[in-house]
């Protein structure tokens, strides 16, 4: 090695294939869900470019009907399940959620490795799937197309979305077992970062709900398989039972999606501003409100399937309720900034995006669970303008200030800040590009999934092809520099941001055990007591 | 470390109300009580479940975050099944 | 039991009583998930039954109840025999331990081995749902629901019994080189607290299952 | 309809409504979208960190601030919950003088049917201020009947009727598209609805239908079918009469052999005729083969049609 004196850390610790692949260092693990979930990233990002270049024009003279169909469903499959669920929490949080509780490891490090395997396993199922003919039923596999009409391969697909549940199930377990027992002494639940509240929150949704889709897409997968009849309606089956079955998981799946960012955030917010979070405890509990309140909504992907008006009400209502929680969220996380002592680093500015788009995304549910709106832009490209800014605007946002945030923590290494913050603004100026006309599209009533279109529509939909082309180039960069920085970024130190989290009072790269001495516990955001002090030479 | 663990005794104990709770909901299986029925077989039911969680599971002496845990996993069972049926039953 | 269980610490916990602690949540949220896992499988039998009453009614005199019950009380009885496997296990009884664990694999085979007898039999009377299903009564469709309904609750109950004997036969092989001791018993509990689920579902299946339709 | 625009076309009595609900949150939307992006930017601007040595100042949280910040959202989405269910309210309950259309769809066409005969495919006539009332089911998958220019939208699910209501109120060719992902050829399943003067429509309504249904209403169908298909032999008084006679029965509660009453509507009557066994009218017994497989959709929706006219007659 180039620095024969370094000292042992989890990277260097051990070398060989062997050695990452059989590893229960949960940092290590980190870092292996990194490689998948950054492969599955490109793979679902390549079928979302064929989507957009495929709408360039209303004809649909480039794909075939049924090759569209299956684009925009395995974009969506792989992008919900396999990239953005274990996204934040199995890299940031498996990384994270022990150094940041002053602990050696996760509860279960065998079983943590074990759900790695499993995401592999399901990808690798769903990948098959995809390369032997690929499926066409649309990421929410509704009965009875799925279950009898598609020609596709919709069993291999279904089995790998209940075989990456399993990985889910076993992170959140590993997540409530480890805060709940081995936090740090003197670490009490009010003192812990709010992104260990956000994670822990996370994991209730994955305990509770994740079963529900793996019985649910099993129950496809029998249906199909033994052709027997459980959602047919020839046998008085309901196809609406699926759809309760689906959403009571699929809802609160994406609150699985951006809690997590949102725990991202505020430490963000807290070290670029070097402020104490305001509102600790409405931030910590609104996370858990959003993860109980998540699961009261499902129905309001429902609204004009069938469903009695009498649900829709209560649906509604109640859909209204789970948003001032995020409100609650964005209000002090804003008043955080309120003089405070704000640095311009990357990870910030992806902060700020995400806090914008998220406002948008957000509010723009709240037109969703309006009953007579959502009437008219259900199924449209309202509907996907609204998740894709919360998910690709929020998430994704959030993910990668995370990732540039802890990066020298995991690597050692800086990258080089110019770039990235152009890389952060690229991004956001092609996010909006790309989805914004889609409100109006959704407005106008362009419906989703929808291969051809009428001639009024091209307009907004070039619009958003060219942003697509210009976010590709805004996600290439962070590929393209993160990974130069692995071998000649300068090294970090083990507080480049002066933050006050357990995870900066250790070497960087850490150590295999985590920390050579007891970490100082203190309150999660003490940047007003001096003892984080940014370090010799950091921008001011 | 001792956790409560149940003696003999007990366990034999709960055995014998278990299958006199069974005895009981075949019998009364047999008799018509209208919807009644499934009110009893249901009460007998979680009776029993709720036997085997105290006892034979040890959670009568467990720690109050255990027993928080227990009762979410039925809590969220239920909120499935109540939500759901709030749609089926009053589908026009 | 010289060490008092100490070389069975792993290395990230403090002391056996965190790791034991950490282990019983573990497994204690794990039944959660299962509880959901079943809890889909059973909306499913909520909602048609409720839909389709006297179908469902109709269709459970299809069952057999006097195997029904004889089941339940087998595993009843292995929930019996796996609780004083705790025990033993906990009291340092070695062979009572082995005693009892081989008593609850037993009663957990003969419960499989009845439950294949009644799919045997009900594949005999083509009630399995699917191309070959022929159903003497009226209301045929609706009961070909309740017979989906009625192999996937039980197949999956089934299926979680097969991995409980697997475990407790792993249980058995470390139970008789004297693995467990009151010091540390942790696999036995665990172990315990899943077979005691796997019992309660068979405790709301039966009634269900086997006896709405019994007055009617 | 081939115009760039923002905004839909409005051509029905809710679309007016809808859009100023939406607009009323488009409005709150950029008023909180501002309000969050200004400040941000401003204290980004005002408080940028100067010197590595800053130590911010620690700051009360003021309880009426985080209090004040939770109610102001929640009155604002119970005002669009309120108003959102108004409109909702008023979807889902067409009015009794209803025009009746059924509409069958299946991958990857519309059928429609009106009860005067004519049928079309993939494009529907409707008179200019009269409420009509489709009943929809599908032969196959789950289908959407969409028409963004009425501001409506309603799942046509396999197995159940489903119905959707509108009143349009000018003029014109409208888009009709499928909402709800139906296959390969989802995107194709689209088409016109065409709005017409009351007159017009009528004369439209009168003219020679194609294929071999001319001038046949739905209930002349159904009274058809009710003979071929031996329904008479048992429903028509007289010796061999083994089933209720069914006069009079469209909307009047039925007691069922299990004690149950249940209300004689179209569902009732649809599962009476494709699942006759799953509700036994007290006092009969359960003869009444099931019709699953050998109807149509649409001729159960004929049956259907031909056995509420006979409710009028009964009592005339
Ligand atoms: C991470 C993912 C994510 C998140 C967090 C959300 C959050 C929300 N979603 Fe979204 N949603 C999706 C992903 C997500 N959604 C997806 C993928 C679909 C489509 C699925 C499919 O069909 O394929 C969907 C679809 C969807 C629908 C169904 C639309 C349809 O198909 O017809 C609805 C309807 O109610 C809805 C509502 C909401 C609401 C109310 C929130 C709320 O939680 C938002 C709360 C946030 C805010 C409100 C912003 C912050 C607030 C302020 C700054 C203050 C001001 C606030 C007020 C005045 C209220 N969503
Ligand atoms: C996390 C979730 C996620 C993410 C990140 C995205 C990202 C994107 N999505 Fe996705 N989308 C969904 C979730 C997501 N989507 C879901 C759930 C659906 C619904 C599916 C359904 O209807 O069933 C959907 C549907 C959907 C549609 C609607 C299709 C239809 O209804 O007909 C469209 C259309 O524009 C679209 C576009 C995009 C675009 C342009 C991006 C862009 O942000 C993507 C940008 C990324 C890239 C361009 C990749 C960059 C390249 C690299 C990192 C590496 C390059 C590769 C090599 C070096 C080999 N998406
Ligand atoms: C073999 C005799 C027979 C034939 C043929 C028959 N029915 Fe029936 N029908 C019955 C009997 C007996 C009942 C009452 C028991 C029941 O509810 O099933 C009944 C009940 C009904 C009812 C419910 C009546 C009520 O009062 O609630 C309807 C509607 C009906 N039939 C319509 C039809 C139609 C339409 C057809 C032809 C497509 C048809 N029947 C053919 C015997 C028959
Ligand atoms: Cu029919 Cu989409
Ligand atoms: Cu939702």
């Amino acid at each position: 090695m180039s620095v024969p004196t370094r000292k042992a850390d989890y990277l260097n610790v051990d070398y060989g294939v062997r050695s990452w692949l059989f590893t229960t260092d949960h940092k290590r693990i980190a870092l292996l869900y990194l490689i998948v979930i950054t492969i599955m990233f490109a793979i679902g990002g390549l079928f979302a470019l064929a989507i957009r270049l495929e709408l360039l024009t209303p004809a649909g003279e480039l794909l075939q009907a049924d090759t569209y169909n299956k684009f925009f469903t395995m974009h969506g499959v792989i992008m919900v399940f396999f990239f953005l669920i274990p996204s934040i929490p199995a890299v940031l949080g498996n990384f994270l959620v022990p150094m940041m509780i002053g602990a050696r490891d996760l509860a279960f490090p065998r079983l943590n490795l074990l759900s790695w395997y499993v995401l592999v396993v399901g990808a690798l199922f769903a990948l098959w799937a995809m390369v032997t003919g690929g499926v066409d039923t649309g990421w929410t596999f509704y009965t009875p197309y799925s279950s009898t009409a598609s020609h596709t391969n919709v069993i291999p697909m279904a089995l790998g979305v209940f075989i990456t549940g399993f990985s889910s199930i076993l992170t959140g377990l590993n997540f409530i077992v480890t805060i709940h027992t081995m936090r740090a002494p003197g670490l009490t639940w009010f003192r812990l970062p709010l992104f260990i509240w956000a994670h822990y929150a996370t994991s209730v949704i994955m305990i509770l709900g994740t079963p529900v889709i793996a019985i649910t897409v099993a129950l496809v997968g029998i249906e199909r398989a033994f052709r027997v009849g459980i959602f047919d309606p020839a046998l008085g089956g309901d196809p609406i039972l699926f759809q309760h079955l689906f959403w009571f998981y699929s809802h609160p799946a994406v609150y699985i999606m951006i809690l997590p960012s949102m725990g991202v955030i505020s430490e963000l917010v807290t070290c670029f501003s070097r402020k104490r979070i305001f509102g600790y405890t409405f931030v910590a509990a609104s996370s858990l409100l959003i993860a109980v309140f998540g699961f009261l909504v499902w129905g309001h992907h429902m609204f004009v399937a069938g469903q009695s008006a009498y649900a829709s009400f209560i649906f509604s209502f109640l859909s209204m309720v789970v948003a001032i929680p995020s409100a609650v969220k964005v209000f002090n996380w804003t008043a955080t900034l309120y003089r405070g002592s704000i640095a311009w680093d990357a990870p910030m500015l992806f902060a700020l995006g995400f806090i914008g788009l998220f406002t948008i995304g957000g509010l723009t549910g709240i037109f969703l669970a309006t009953l007579g709106i959502d009437v008219h832009v259900h199924d449209t490209y309202f509907v996907v303008a609204h998740f894709h800014y919360i998910m690709v605007g929020g998430a994704i946002m959030a993910y990668m200030g995370g990732l540039h945030f802890w990066w020298p923590k995991m690597t050692g290494r800086l990258y080089p800040e110019w770039i990235a913050r152009i890389a952060g603004i690229v991004i956001f100026l092609g996010f909006n590009l790309t989805f914004f006309p889609q409100f109006v599209l959704g407005y106008l009533g362009m419906p989703r999934r929808y291969h051809v279109y009428p001639d009024e529509f091209q307009v907004l939909n070039v619009l958003s092809t060219a942003g697509a082309s210009i976010l590709g180039v805004g996600y290439l960069l962070p590929l393209v520099y993160l990974t130069w920085s692995l071998r000649y970024g300068p090294a970090a130190g083990p507080n480049p941001w002066g933050a006050t989290g357990l995870e900066w009072q250790t070497p960087s790269p850490p150590p295999p055990e985590n920390f050579t001495q007891a970490p100082e516990v203190r309150d999660a955001y003490d940047y007003d007591t001096g003892l984080a002090p940014l370090p010799e030479g950091a921008r001011g | 470390m001792t956790h409560g663990v149940a003696s003999p005794r007990v366990c034999l104990t709960i055995w014998a109300l278990l299958l006199l709770f069974t005895a009981i909901t075949v019998v009364v299986a047999g008799i018509d009580l209208g919807v009644m029925n499934v009110v009893v077989m249901l009460a007998i039911a979680v009776t029993k479940a709720l036997l085997v969680i105290l006892y034979f599971m040890d959670v009568r002496d467990a720690p109050q975050l255990t027993r928080i845990v227990v009762a979410s996993g039925f809590a969220w069972f239920v909120l499935l099944v109540a939500f759901t049926m709030a749609d089926v039953l009053t589908r026009g | 039991m010289a060490d008092g269980g100490a070389r069975h610490l792993a290395h990230h916990f403090e002391d056996l009583e965190q790791q034991h602690q950490a282990a019983s949540l573990g497994m204690w949220v794990f039944l959660v998930t299962e509880v959901m896992f079943f809890g889909g499988a059973l909306l499913t039998y909520v909602v048609y039954r409720a839909r389709y009453a006297d179908a469902f009614a109709h269709a459970s005199h299809h069952l057999d109840v006097t195997l029904g019950t004889f089941n339940t009380v087998v595993l009843i009885t292995s929930s019996l025999t796996m609780a004083l496997s705790v025990w033993s296990a906990a009291a340092d009884r070695r062979r009572t331990l082995v005693g009892m664990l081989s008593a609850t694999m037993l009663l957990g085979s003969v419960f499989l081995v009845v439950k294949g007898y009644e799919y045997a039999h009900k594949f005999h009377e083509h009630l399995v749902p699917g191309p070959f299903f022929r159903y003497p009564g009226p209301d045929a469709p609706e009961a070909e629901l309740f017979f989906s309904v009625y192999f996937i609750l039980t197949g999956i109950h089934a299926l979680h019994m097969v991995i409980g004997i697997g475990c407790l036969a792993y249980l058995l092989l470390r139970a008789r080189r004297g693995a467990f001791t009151a010091a540390w018993s942790t696999p036995v509990e665990m172990v315990g607290l899943y077979w005691h689920f796997v019992d309660i579902v068979w405790i709301f299946l039966f009634p269900l299952l086997y006896l709405i339709g019994r007055h009617a | 309809m081939s115009r760039f625009a923002l905004m839909p076309e409005q051509a029905s009595t809710v679309a007016g409504e809808v859009d100023a609900l939406f607009l009323s949150l488009v409005g709150v939307t950029i008023f909180f979208s501002l309000l969050i992006a200004g400040l941000l930017v401003r204290f980004m601007l005002v408080y940028r960190r100067r010197s590595a040595t800053d130590v911010p100042p620690r700051l009360h949280v003021p309880l009426w601030l985080e209090a004040g910040w939770s109610i102001v959202p929640l009155a604002i989405t119970m005002m669009a919950f309120f108003w959102g269910a108004r409109i909702y309210a008023a979807l889902v309950s067409p009015p009794a003088d209803a025009l009746e259309v059924f509409v069958v769809g299946r991958q990857w066409m519309w059928k429609m049917q009106h009860l005067e005969g004519r049928r079309e495919i993939d494009e529907l006539h409707v008179p200019v201020g009269r409420p009509v009332k489709l009943t929809m089911t599908s032969e196959d998958v789950i289908h959407s009947f969409y028409v963004p220019a009425f501001r409506v939208k309603q799942d046509a699910v396999p197995g159940r009727y489903t119905t959707v209501w509108f009143e349009a109120t000018k003029p014109g060719t409208y888009h009709l598209f499928c909402a709800e992902y139906c296959g390969t050829l989802h995107s194709g399943m689209i088409g016109r609805v065409v709005a017409m003067e009351p007159a017009e429509f009528q004369a439209w309504l009168s003219g020679a239908a194609p294929g071999g249904t001319r001038g046949m209403s739905v209930a002349a169908l159904g009274e058809q079918l009710f003979q071929a298909q031996g329904c008479a032999s048992c429903h028509k008084a007289g010796a061999a009469q083994r089933g209720p006679a069914l006069e009079g029965l469209y909307g009047r509660s039925v007691v069922l052999a299990d004690g149950r009453t249940v209300v004689a509507d179209d569902a009732y009557l649809r599962e009476s005729i494709l699942d006759s066994n799953a509700k036994i009218v007290a006092g009969y017994q359960p003869l009444m083969p099931t019709y699953r497989g050998l109807l149509t959709e649409e001729q159960v929706l004929q049956l259907i049609t031909y056995l509420k006219g006979l409710g009028t007659e009964a009592e005339s």
